[in-house]
């Protein structure tokens, strides 16, 4: 989403995710899970704001590489934090019971939140793409990622539709920590790095500004990456990623769903 | 008819987009040193005819001969072989297409409607860009400056600044290109397209949101041009004193079709032009 | 000095210059003992010179071709690991490559030359694989530039990134250890005595892509960047330029990774990842997005930051200043926040897209102490107009709501909001005049 | 605005040159001598870094004087942090040399040592490694001596103690990259194969977290063993999945995974954790409760120490190397690098924590056994097993 409409890629993204684990970790041993829970939501939300009104607001008009640049040094900044404030050290996150209860099914054993996690991206996707399509904020979104410009002067207040963006980002992302951790308990300052970066491919991959592509994208790009390692070629597995996106990309330069925009001359 | 040799013809230019129809079964030509005029209301298919002939887009049907020989020829395939709505369908195999690049080194040289000078670069770098695909050092040879290149980018100055001279921009040829008034970046935009040699030149709008006096001098100009640089001119334009007083040819379109041609007294006495521009009376 | 030099004086005045830099890094490297801690800024040359060379080289993609690729780390491993291959001594083939039982190439280009020639088969033994290094970089980049360079910038800049990952997986493969030694550390290769080597090296390749700028390719290469439509109109063709340019930068990336690797003295394909691409890039860009002459300033200053001035922040005492909060990894907290600073407030970096020219340094020179004079007035004036702009603001949205208020009031009493347009029974055709 | 902002930021540049030049002066009474320490505090290994760091400042709290010759010193610790990464180890290690220290203890993490060998060697700086095990350190170097075992030692100790319990096939699992858990693979897999065991063996990339089919695979084959001596945030994970899975098999790692971390991660799990490592808590009473009490006082510490007061073999160790270098120091009578260059190859030092150290030739260690624990997943602490040596 956040891509669709500033043509930005937010390096931060991965980090807020890491940081929303992390405060749980801290919130979790001082209050009980599900209240802990909603202000990791809040946490992020705030987070997310802040960081697009401090470092991104300033260089609208700026040239395309400034910008990216202040993803960057957002993300440099909120890995660098974590690492001065925990110590580096990769903390176990704290267990939620009905999400990390083991259940096997047939031979294969797994946590609850393997099956949940599936079930509830699905519910929220649906949510946000009824957002999208339905109400008004939805479509002056789908307007701004449209055309910066004209939705301005159609009197959308641009920044009120990207902070609302980023709101909704930015809680997907926490509640996407929450599943994420309790089935990969160590979070560590660099864990947010990855996810965030195959998040960004997936969107790449699914086709930029559509949400269900996104979805799909990451669905395939999962299931592919544990069949390549379940094949035994485990050490390219994470290049693997890559290489599906690189052929998409040749195959269909704007992703699978994405539509093909003609630079008009 | 026009004894002269027809350096650019299109027969049944037609491009669709979608569902769509742009450019409708256009056939036109222009003749040696001949200036054309292609005119109609906004929207009607004028610029995309414009860039099918420059390769920016691949026509739908039909094809275009530059300089006798057929250089870009389409028809409908795949989905829009069923969804074509223009006519001729089947009367073209050939599936020729080419770059705007090379249609430009065939000696086709265009202006935009929107002016699309390089911005971070002064008015004698713009000039000299175009010429750039004429030269012949290598690129080794041109960074290490071996004697050819040298030669070769002192040739270029040299005529970059004779072009210049010709739009009087010589004296602010350091400038850079977005710091010129309107008018002059449009005469840059023209001699920039000189800069490629061409034998064709198609002119966007030139006169677009230039004053009686300024679109007077451009006409002028545009005359002398011709004649020194042994050019033909195919030019859209909605000024009717330009128009009409340069064209010894005119096209009109209208939604795509081709709706009448001849020459700027025909156009003004032809009752089609009259009721696609001004509206008939109910 | 301010009338304008004219160029013959102006290109004496360079060389002289870079000729006493050049000096002065020499000398500096034999006489500073290695206590003194002036050493630190010989070491900080050397490395900020390597960056400077590869950060021009992307600046030559993104800066000048306006291809935004982030494929540089990429580049760089495959120029380290090439030059190092080919130049460990035959001896010690067995001691670095322990578990691959010496690994496939057992020869060294530097030892098989210096046995002929000498002194000289020393050097050349050391330019030949780092030219190898450059070529098989740039032969890379061609491949790599065939699928990459027809996607947009976004998707460019995630299809490099993808690159350069795959690359530093495949050199980590244990089945290619006999000749990349796998995830171990590739040593023991020659590399250069003198700080002198990596900056003269850096210095004649900076200048290549200098002159190349300045050449008609190079205004091709602004042109495509600026309007890639207008560019192709004029008759250049995209992809070939494109892909030249991809390929002079991988060369260069090429090169800097060799260099490199003789500064480390050890390589491993781990550091190559995506950090150190956005390093580059944050060089590029505090020096000066299409400033070559900004990127080699970037580079030394971002060196010397990150690597030498704010050490201290880690040791628990900096600029006499002492605090606990000092703990290790502050350095690298406080550095971020500097980048921060600097892309918000010098989005256009240090030197904008303006190259170093002495007139431009005396104009600079000459008006500075008028410059500090006539600040004060400028601030105030600056203050005012945004005082200004604000008032103006505000009068607009109380306008706004007021406006707002009447239409409430006159829907409430059932008035219609729009009156229609009146229209028009006759229309006029306004004709030319006198014709 | 911009350009008050663009003023401040030339200010600071330029003070913070002046002082990087005059570095070397140093404040407090008396003469000091300097002790580099040079070791991650940021990156992969920025943790184990950290660890090791928190010995060598315990050590200086408990000896912060030293008498060389006649004279008493001051100790004082030059930290740098080399962020476990090849190209910044350099200027790392340039730095530490510029502040003229007179000897480094360094690196967690060979990579980085082996980077900075070269540096030290042209300066002369003698250099004591604390917890690096890759033999390449000390090869060919004569400046770089070590005070713990190698990873040929590790490996077949590790492997004899597999074979010994009846483990026939070993499931072996190393980072791409990482050229510690390679090497002691490398090196586990010579000594098991020489017993007569069965190997399979398998790498993840970098940064990778989700370990799932590792441990199927490892099921798959049949395994009696999970080798995988990897860093602590891949262990966290590793142990959460083996859980998750009901892997079934004993988990066996080196030095790296003997850390709180791993406690923490395996507490109230059904997995069997077995570690080799220098150093196990219980071994000198009175130095583990003296550290426990100092993690107490210094609240930064113990944020360094992962929040807890447990201890990691690492802290013990550099704990040991701050002492041995006092002992260098002592021995050699001067705070000259050269001088405690040459008084290293014979220094012998006795009652440290984790054994006496003594040099060979090449400048390793001469260890003959290491310890090996157990993770007790019920209270969450580690349990000494047995000493192991490599016969």
């Amino acid at each position: 989403m956040v891509y669709g409409i500033l043509r930005l890629i937010n390096f931060a993204h991965g980090d807020v995710f890491m940081w929303s684990g992390l405060i749980m970790v801290y919130l979790v041993t001082v209050l009980p899970m599900w209240l802990s829970a909603i202000i990791v939501v809040i946490f992020a939300v705030v987070l997310g704001t802040t960081i697009e009104k401090v470092a991104y607001r300033p260089l609208r008009s700026a040239p395309r590489m400034s910008i990216m640049i202040s993803a960057i040094g957002v993300s440099y900044l909120l890995q660098n934090f974590a690492l001065y404030i925990t110590g580096g050290l990769t903390k176990t996150y704290p267990s939620i019971s009905w999400l990390q209860k083991t259940v096997t099914i047939g031979t294969a054993t797994t946590k609850m939140v393997t099956l949940i996690t599936p079930v509830l991206t699905i519910v929220l996707v649906v949510l946000l793409v009824m957002l999208i399509k339905y109400t008004k904020i939805g479509m002056a979104m789908r307007a701004v990622s449209r055309d910066f410009e004209t939705s301005s002067l159609m009197g959308i207040d641009i920044n009120r539709v990207i902070t609302v963006t980023f709101i909704i980002g930015c809680g997907l992302a926490s509640i996407g920590s929450i599943l994420y951790f309790s089935n990969y308990t160590g979070i560590n300052p660099m864990s947010g790095a990855m996810p965030g970066l195959k998040a960004f491919v997936a969107a790449v991959f699914g086709g930029i500004g559509s949400i269900p592509g996104a979805v799909v994208g990451a669905f395939v790009i999962g299931i592919c990456e544990n069949l390549i390692k379940g094949a035994g070629w485990t050490t390219f597995s994470d290049a693997f990623t890559f290489v599906l996106l690189i052929i998409i990309l040749m195959v269909k330069p704007t992703g699978l769903f994405g539509e093909k925009n003609l630079d008009k001359v | 008819m026009d004894e002269r040799k027809v350096v650019l013809k299109l027969s049944d230019l037609t491009m669709q987009f979608g569902g769509v129809v742009a450019v409708d079964n256009l056939n036109l030509d222009v003749h040696k040193n001949e200036i054309v005029g292609l005119i109609g209301p906004n929207g009607a298919g004028k610029t995309t005819a414009f860039n099918c002939i420059t390769g920016v887009y691949e026509p739908t049907n039909g094809s275009i001969e530059i300089n006798g020989q057929v250089v870009i020829e389409n028809y409908p395939k795949g989905k829009m072989k069923d969804a074509y709505k223009g006519r001729n369908q089947g009367k073209y195999t050939k599936a020729l297409t080419m770059l705007p690049d090379q249609v430009t080194r065939l000696g086709v040289a265009r202006t935009f409607q929107n002016i699309r000078l390089f911005k971070g670069m002064t008015v004698l770098e713009n000039v000299m860009v175009a010429m750039h695909m004429n030269q012949t050092a290598s690129v080794f040879g041109a960074t290490f400056r071996s004697r050819k290149a040298r030669e070769e980018e002192k040739a270029m100055r040299e005529k970059a600044e004779e072009l210049l001279r010709k739009v009087d921009l010589y004296d602010n040829r350091d400038d850079l290109s977005t710091s010129l008034p309107y008018g002059k970046q449009r005469h840059l935009e023209i001699a920039r397209a000189l800069a490629t040699q061409p034998s064709i030149l198609l002119l966007d709008e030139p006169a677009a949101g230039m004053n009686p006096q300024e679109s007077d001098d451009l006409m002028r100009f545009v005359g002398r041009i011709r004649d020194e640089f042994d050019l033909s001119i195919l030019m859209i334009e909605h000024h009717m004193q330009v128009v009409m007083g340069i064209c010894e040819h005119i096209y009109v379109l209208n939604y795509g079709g081709q709706i009448a041609d001849g020459t700027p007294e025909e156009i003004q006495a032809n009752p089609a032009v009259i009721e696609a521009y001004l509206g008939g009376d109910e | 000095m301010g009338t304008k030099l004219n160029n013959k004086h102006k290109a004496v005045l360079s060389v002289i210059c870079i000729a006493l830099f050049l000096v002065l890094v020499y000398l500096g490297d034999i006489m500073i003992r290695p206590g003194s801690s002036m050493k630190m800024l010989i070491t900080v040359i050397e490395k900020g010179s390597i960056f400077a060379l590869v950060a021009a080289s992307m600046n030559l993609l993104n800066g000048f071709t306006g291809l935004f690729s982030l494929g540089q780390a990429g580049f760089m491993l495959i120029g380290a690991y090439t030059y190092a291959i080919f130049t460990i001594p035959a001896a010690s083939h067995d001691k670095v490559y322990q578990y691959f039982n010496g690994g496939v190439i057992k020869w060294s280009i530097v030892e098989i030359l210096e046995g002929r020639l000498g002194i000289v088969g020393h050097y050349l033994g050391m330019f030949l694989p780092m030219l190898l290094a450059g070529i098989v970089v740039a032969f890379v980049g061609f491949l790599i530039g065939i699928p990459v360079l027809r996607l947009k910038s976004d998707y460019l800049a995630i299809a490099t990134l993808g690159f350069a990952e795959i690359i530093r997986a495949f050199f980590q493969w244990n089945t290619l250890g006999p000749i990349t030694n796998g995830s171990n550390v590739l040593r023991k290769y020659t590399t250069y005595n003198n700080a002198i080597f990596p900056v003269f090296i850096a210095g004649i390749c900076i200048a290549i892509i200098l002159l190349l700028i300045n050449s008609t390719y190079g205004r091709a290469f602004r042109a495509i960047r600026d309007d890639e439509i207008a560019a192709e109109a004029m008759g250049v063709n995209l992809f070939k330029h494109k892909e030249m340019s991809f390929v002079i930068s991988s060369f260069f990336a090429g090169i800097s990774g060799a260099l490199l690797a003789m500064f480390q003295t050890t390589i491993s394909a781990t550091p190559f990842t995506t950090v150190m691409t956005y390093e580059i890039l944050l060089i590029v860009v505090i020096g000066g997005i299409g400033s070559i002459t900004g990127s080699i300033i970037g580079a030394f200053l971002f060196t010397a930051a990150s690597e030498w001035w704010l050490r201290g922040l880690d040791a628990g005492r900096w600029l006499g200043i002492s605090s606990d909060l000092m703990r290790p990894g502050f350095r690298k907290v406080v550095f971020a926040i500097l980048i921060m600073l600097i892309v918000l407030f010098y989005s256009r970096g240090i030197m904008g897209d303006k190259e170093f020219s002495w007139d431009g340094f005396f104009a600079w020179w000459k008006n500075r102490p008028a410059a500090i004079k006539a600040w004060p007035a400028k601030r105030r004036a600056a203050r005012a107009a945004k005082k200004e702009a604000f008032a103006l603001k505000a009068a607009a949205r109380s306008r706004a709501k007021q406006s707002k208020q009447e239409n409430e009031a006159r829907k409430a009493s059932g008035e219609a909001l729009f009156t229609p347009l009146p229209v028009a029974d006759h229309v006029i055709v306004f004709d030319k005049e006198g014709k | 605005m911009k350009k008050l902002i663009a003023m401040m930021l030339t200010i600071a540049m330029a003070l913070t040159l002046c002082v990087g030049c005059g570095g070397s002066g140093d404040s407090g009474s008396g003469d000091t001598v300097k002790i580099g320490v040079f070791e991650p505090a940021s990156g992969d290994n920025g943790a184990g870094g950290k660890q090791e760091t928190l010995g060598i400042q315990y050590a200086n709290k408990v000896q912060p004087t030293v008498t060389i010759g006649d004279k008493e010193y001051n100790v004082e610790l030059a930290i740098v942090d080399n962020e476990s990464d090849n190209s910044k180890a350099v200027t790392a290690a340039q730095n530490l040399v510029s502040q003229n220290v007179s000897i480094v203890l360094g690196s967690y993490g060979s990579g980085v040592s082996i980077a900075a060998a070269d540096v030290f060697a042209d300066a002369g700086m003698p250099a004591v490694g604390v917890t690096c095990t890759n033999p390449q350190v000390t090869a060919d170097c004569e400046q770089y001596f070590r005070i713990c075992f190698l990873d040929p030692f590790q490996g077949t100790v590790l492997a004899n103690y597999a074979y010994e319990n009846g483990m026939r096939k070993a499931y072996c699992l190393s980072k791409l990259g990482d050229d510690y858990s390679v090497g002691l693979v490398n090196y586990f897999v010579e000594a098991f194969k020489g017993l007569g065991g069965e190997v399979v063996e398998e790498q993840f990339p970098d940064k990778n977290s989700d370990f799932t089919s590792y441990v199927a695979n490892a099921k798959k084959a049949g395994c009696d063993v999970f080798f995988s001596p990897v860093s602590t945030e891949a262990a966290a994970l590793i142990i959460d999945q083996a859980e998750a899975q009901s892997l079934g098999m004993p988990i066996l790692a080196g030095d790296t995974w003997d850390s709180n971390v791993i406690t923490g991660a395996a507490k109230g799990k059904n997995v069997e954790i077995v570690v080799t490592t220098f150093y196990q808590e219980g071994g000198n009473p009175e130095f583990d409760e003296g550290i426990k009490k100092w993690f107490d006082e210094d609240k930064d510490a113990k944020t360094n120490n992962g929040g807890n007061t447990d201890l990691a073999a690492v802290t013990a160790m550099g704990y040991d190397a701050y002492f041995v270098a006092l002992e260098a120091l002592k021995a050699a009578g001067s705070t000259d690098p050269a001088d405690v260059l040459a008084a290293l190859p014979d220094l012998q030092v006795s009652n440290l924590v984790c054994g006496d150290v003594s040099f060979n030739e090449t400048g390793d260690a001469n260890k003959t056994e290491a310890f090996v624990k157990r993770c007790n997943t019920e209270t969450g602490q580690w349990e000494f097993l047995k000493k192991q040596t490599a016969e």
